[in-house]
């Protein structure tokens, strides 16, 4: 890990980034686990680095797409943590009037084009962003997120191919996280590094270390002012592991069944990206330890605040089911 | 006024609003060259940038749109033939059928998806179904399907201008189909049906190719004194129903006739509608006139006895009359 | 009779299917883990072989249990979520469910695609879709949506021994739901409604989770003096339209109760099929009873107002009683 | 071109096959602009040598999976030119009674599995294909023809993937004609070799000379030994080209627009397979001159036949559309 061409400030906010999504992370797993959300939550813990090295190099007006695996993309793009927890609790004040709920969330005023529920559905709509700004002559970026086990789906192939056919400013960042549910990567491809598919499109395929904030950072900056120099796409792949479930509450899917080691895990909690960020910040010496510990406190309440209003919040009224429906 | 063939008209309608408002493009394969002559010559006229040919790749390039649509522009993405929107039906219903309703209103999907619709070209199952009734069902999308060149352009242009996703279906049976398209510019409002013909003794409601049939059939009838109403609904989604009640009102006959399978149809759909809400005035169980329930053969003698008929809607006004 | 759950009931009859013929096997996306207990333990029994996970490719895995049918194997394709169908719609539409006819009777496809349908987990829109109209529209595809976990297991062991494509939904709000399951070997024959309420003043037509919902109602109205007959059609694609005009025959009222967005919906085909063929048994007009006509909400109190409830059933009665 | 390794048999074999998917095809291009057949045809002339070359290697138990351009691939498989004529007639005599015709012939007698007129969506069925030998332990393989415009579609990307994954005897031949209808491959995607893509499913990619028959052999019979093998699948990519219209009639829809040069498409008829092959023979004195005379005039007589036998066939009686529906 290093921070050569980093100026502090965007470290510090890369770092904001990946606590305030650990923290929220934290507290939605808790709630879950109380019992006090509906639906399935996907969560990012783990994979922080990858959604805060990669909103930094990106400006409100560069758009981004998510998958059900969303939280952590919203906050690094700079979404409310309030409306978004308003959401999750399925309430009218949330991000879409609790219409939407974890695998939809969206906040198109950042440039936050929404999350996704299905696999790879959201890697076309990308390409179309990247059309937006190519046929308006913008500067603005495209970015996608989605899974290693997105990356199977024919419409990572088709989406790839027509942004590199129409040279569309649009970066594609795949979150290997090893697993597609319960199945191993490895079982369902036989290649070790995704990015080697970029080469079937005649676009650049970097591999990057997902743990790693900071390479996140200069190789998602490589990717997009590749996009806005009019070079088109690049595939960019960071190796990450999730730390948790699937889904919240695995446990019952798995009914005593396992699927990776315990090893495995530890291994991954050894790279955990919050815990090296901090690490690097402290032995360079780069912020004061109090500074980051205000920081952790500041974020913790804030999170403990959104909790507090979103319980707080009223359901949607039953009439607005009719409501956002047309123009 | 000037006749224009409906693929003209099609055509027509995407040049001018293409005319009007920069934020318009067609996006498609092979739409360049133009597969059916309905975005022929649009490239000459707007280039690369405007025009876009794509791979073939339904889903891509569907998703595409609406990416786009979201982000400012107002594309019209050319699916080719309806069956081809299977591959793209996640898009299609997942994404732009509920984008807006999903995301609390925070965006909207100003996007026309086209396509051919139906059989017709002895092309076989693959390039010969009907797809209407199943984008119908979905919640957030309008779905048009026109008879007649003039009602094509008008309401092509309306699909363009309209906020929401739309789905225009043509049929490339009546691709060759000659019609009057007024000259000066004109729209024709999305969820209006158009009574082709007027007749007090049974209403047909017809889409698209049946409603041919359905003319066809009505002149037949009407040698014998039986006097047809055949409503166009022009619009599926969302479609005329009180044209479709007041007609019923007064004839107290009903027929649907519908180009596609039979189960789950719009037929269905009309004739479920109108015993539900005109029970009272019909005098007659209602008719479904569909194709037979069997996929899409390629022989011209087993298309042709697959598609609803004149024949067939003749049978079923007389049963409307028993 | 021992009472199970409707998924366990459903891996009952794969797993019994699976030892009776080694044609047949599991293919899909964790199906060794099972994300739905439906398919848990196959695995430990039966091996890699004969289940199967695969990447995420719901267009290419529905395909390679195509292919494998024309072959001499007998594939369970399990597609996890209804709307996952989405995006295998094209080799279900245009392959599967018209192989067969397309090449003149030379082949048969004997598959079974499965899917979970419909909504009841807060999930939001991408995961909480029925998906039944859609199929039932097509000619050469069975579609079944059991109800009771004895029907869900006799069901599902006819559809495995079928020669022809059957898409199995099952419902996930019922996923838990217990009943009886006979511990002797048997089939329910696909095509064959049950009369789960017997009563004579209006027919109620539903099947999967809203055939609760009509029972609740029927108890509701029963304390009122109204008897209604609750029809679960098991099978939706081919249905037991006689069980249903029967019963019309006898009670002259009509309510078809099912869950999926209206237009174009099961209930329309219901409505349509028992106007025109049940009319002059009708004393009233049919009523429909589906979700709201919007994308399926995240929020469990929006959720609930979408779906239809057992005072929607309740009121659709009541004006067939008016 | 070289027949190292062929057997003299086997060559006569590939030539014929080549030489009979020509006049047959010469005949439907005629009878199609005569009016004579109803619906799309799209022909297989300068691509001979892909199909026979292939199918050269495959026995009877060996199945294949065709597209909307699959009169070749029917012959090359060993299919009844007269059964093929009947259907493209729509006569009740046809392949398919009549309700299939040239989009969707089959003859599952021979492990011919169908063409498919949806562009891609033969690639998952031939997966499926290979499911079946691998899991009947038989030593059958499952070869896929599709075009270059297929190649993007996303059941391309999920098959090869599948395939991989599950190690299936199963060769995918990427008939590379540089065209999707009007639209040149280099249009469509930004790479020259679709073989390249195999490396992202961890597969072999071969590319071949689509024009010489003996090296497709050579190249199929390679990928095939692998799939029995258990090796898994193969992606081999025919460079080739197609001589007439996308579908005959072309002209109609290109209305005075043309979308390849006059020198283009001199240069792929400076490569004719038919050609080729029959030089070769000839100078390399493998067969006598008057053999290949007599085999073309029986060819072209079997091909007459089978069009005098197809007009002078019963259309299929109406109530035939109700049959074929449930088994
Ligand atoms: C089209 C589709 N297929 C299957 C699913 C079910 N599903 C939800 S998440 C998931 C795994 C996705 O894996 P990956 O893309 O690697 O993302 P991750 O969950 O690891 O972040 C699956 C199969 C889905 N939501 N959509
Ligand atoms: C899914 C789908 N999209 C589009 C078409 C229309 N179409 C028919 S053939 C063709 C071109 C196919 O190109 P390629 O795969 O290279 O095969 P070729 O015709 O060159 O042999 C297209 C786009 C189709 N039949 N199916
Ligand atoms: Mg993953
Ligand atoms: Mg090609």
């Amino acid at each position: 890990m290093h921070h050569q061409g980093i100026s502090l400030d965007v470290l510090l906010d890369i770092y904001t980034c990946v606590l305030r999504i650990r923290r929220f992370e934290e507290e939605v797993s808790r709630l879950f686990r109380q019992g006090q959300l509906p639906g399935f939550v996907h969560l990012y813990i783990g994979e922080e680095a990858v959604a805060a090295g990669v909103c930094a190099t990106l400006t409100d007006e560069d758009t981004i797409i998510s998958t059900h695996r969303g939280h952590g993309h919203v906050i690094a793009k700079g979404g409310d943590i309030k409306r978004m927890m308003a959401e999750l609790f399925g309430k009218a004040s949330g991000y879409n009037k609790g219409k939407g709920g974890s695998m939809h969330i969206a906040d198109f005023d950042i440039g936050m084009l929404g999350a996704i529920g299905i696999v790879g559905g959201g890697i076309p709509i990308a390409v179309g962003a990247g059309l937006s700004a190519w046929y308006q002559d913008s500067e603005r970026v495209s970015v996608c997120f989605f899974g290693d086990g997105a990356a199977n789906e024919g419409s990572f192939h088709e989406s790839l191919n027509l942004a590199s056919a129409l040279n569309l400013p649009v970066v594609f960042v795949c979150e290997n996280n090893q697993y597609g549910e319960f199945t191993p990567a490895a079982r369902a491809m036989n290649i070790c590094d995704i990015a080697d598919r970029a080469a079937g499109y005649g676009i650049p395929g970097l591999v990057a270390d997902g743990a790693d904030a900071l390479e996140m950072y200069r190789v998602a900056r490589t990717a997009a002012q590749r996009a806005r120099d009019g070079d088109g796409p690049t595939l960019i792949e960071a190796k990450t592991h999730r730390r948790g479930s699937h889904a919240e509450g695995e446990e019952a899917f798995l009914a005593g069944q396992t699927y990776r080691s315990e090893e495995e895990l530890a291994a991954a909690w050894a790279k955990d990206p919050l815990l090296l960020l901090h690490t690097y910040i402290g032995e360079q010496n780069l912020l004061p330890a109090e500074q980051l510990e205000t920081l952790d406190a500041d974020i913790t309440q804030s999170v403990r605040e959104a909790v507090d209003a979103a319980r707080n919040s009223p359901d949607p009224k039953v009439e607005s089911v009719f409501e956002d429906l047309w123009v | 006024m000037p006749r224009k063939t409906y693929v003209a008209a099609i055509q027509e309608a995407l040049s001018e609003e293409m005319r009007r408002d920069p934020r318009v493009f067609l996006i498609g394969e092979d739409v360049r060259i133009g597969v059916f002559p309905s975005t022929r010559g649009l490239h000459a006229e707007f280039g690369d940038k405007r025009v876009i040919d794509t791979p073939i790749s339904e889903l891509a390039v569907a998703g595409a749109g609406i990416g786009a649509a979201v982000t400012g522009l107002r594309p019209v993405v050319d699916l080719m033939f309806g069956t081809f929107l299977y591959l793209a039906f996640d898009q299609i219903a997942n994404q732009a059928g509920a984008m807006r309703y999903m995301y609390g209103g925070q965006t909207k999907v100003p996007l026309v998806f086209m396509a051919q619709n139906g059989a017709g070209s002895s092309a076989g199952h693959h390039h010969s179904q009907a797809v209407h009734q199943f984008f119908m069902n979905m919640p957030q999308i309008k779905v048009i399907l026109p008879s007649t060149p003039g009602d094509g352009k008008g309401l092509l242009k309306s699909a363009i201008r309209d906020d929401n996703p739309v789905l225009f279906l043509h049929s490339l049976s009546l691709g060759g189909k000659r019609g009057d398209v007024p000259a000066e510019e004109y729209l024709i409002p999305i969820g209006l049906a158009d009574v082709k013909r007027a007749g007090g003794d049974v209403t047909i409601c017809a889409a698209g190719p049946t409603v041919y049939t359905a003319l066809d059939a009505a002149d037949a009838l009407a040698a014998e004194g039986i006097e047809a109403e055949v409503i166009d609904l022009r619009s599926l989604s969302p479609w005329d129903k009180q044209a479709v009640l007041d007609s019923v009102a007064k004839t107290g006959r009903f027929v649907a006739v519908d180009e596609s399978f039979p189960t789950c149809s719009a037929a269905s759909e009309w004739a479920a509608t109108v015993a539900a809400e005109a029970f009272h005035h019909l005098r007659a169980p209602v008719q479904r006139v569909t194709n037979k329930d069997v996929p899409m053969p390629f022989s011209p003698t087993l298309e042709k006895a697959v598609l609803p008929s004149a024949e067939d809607v003749i049978a079923a006004v007389r049963r409307t009359l028993a």
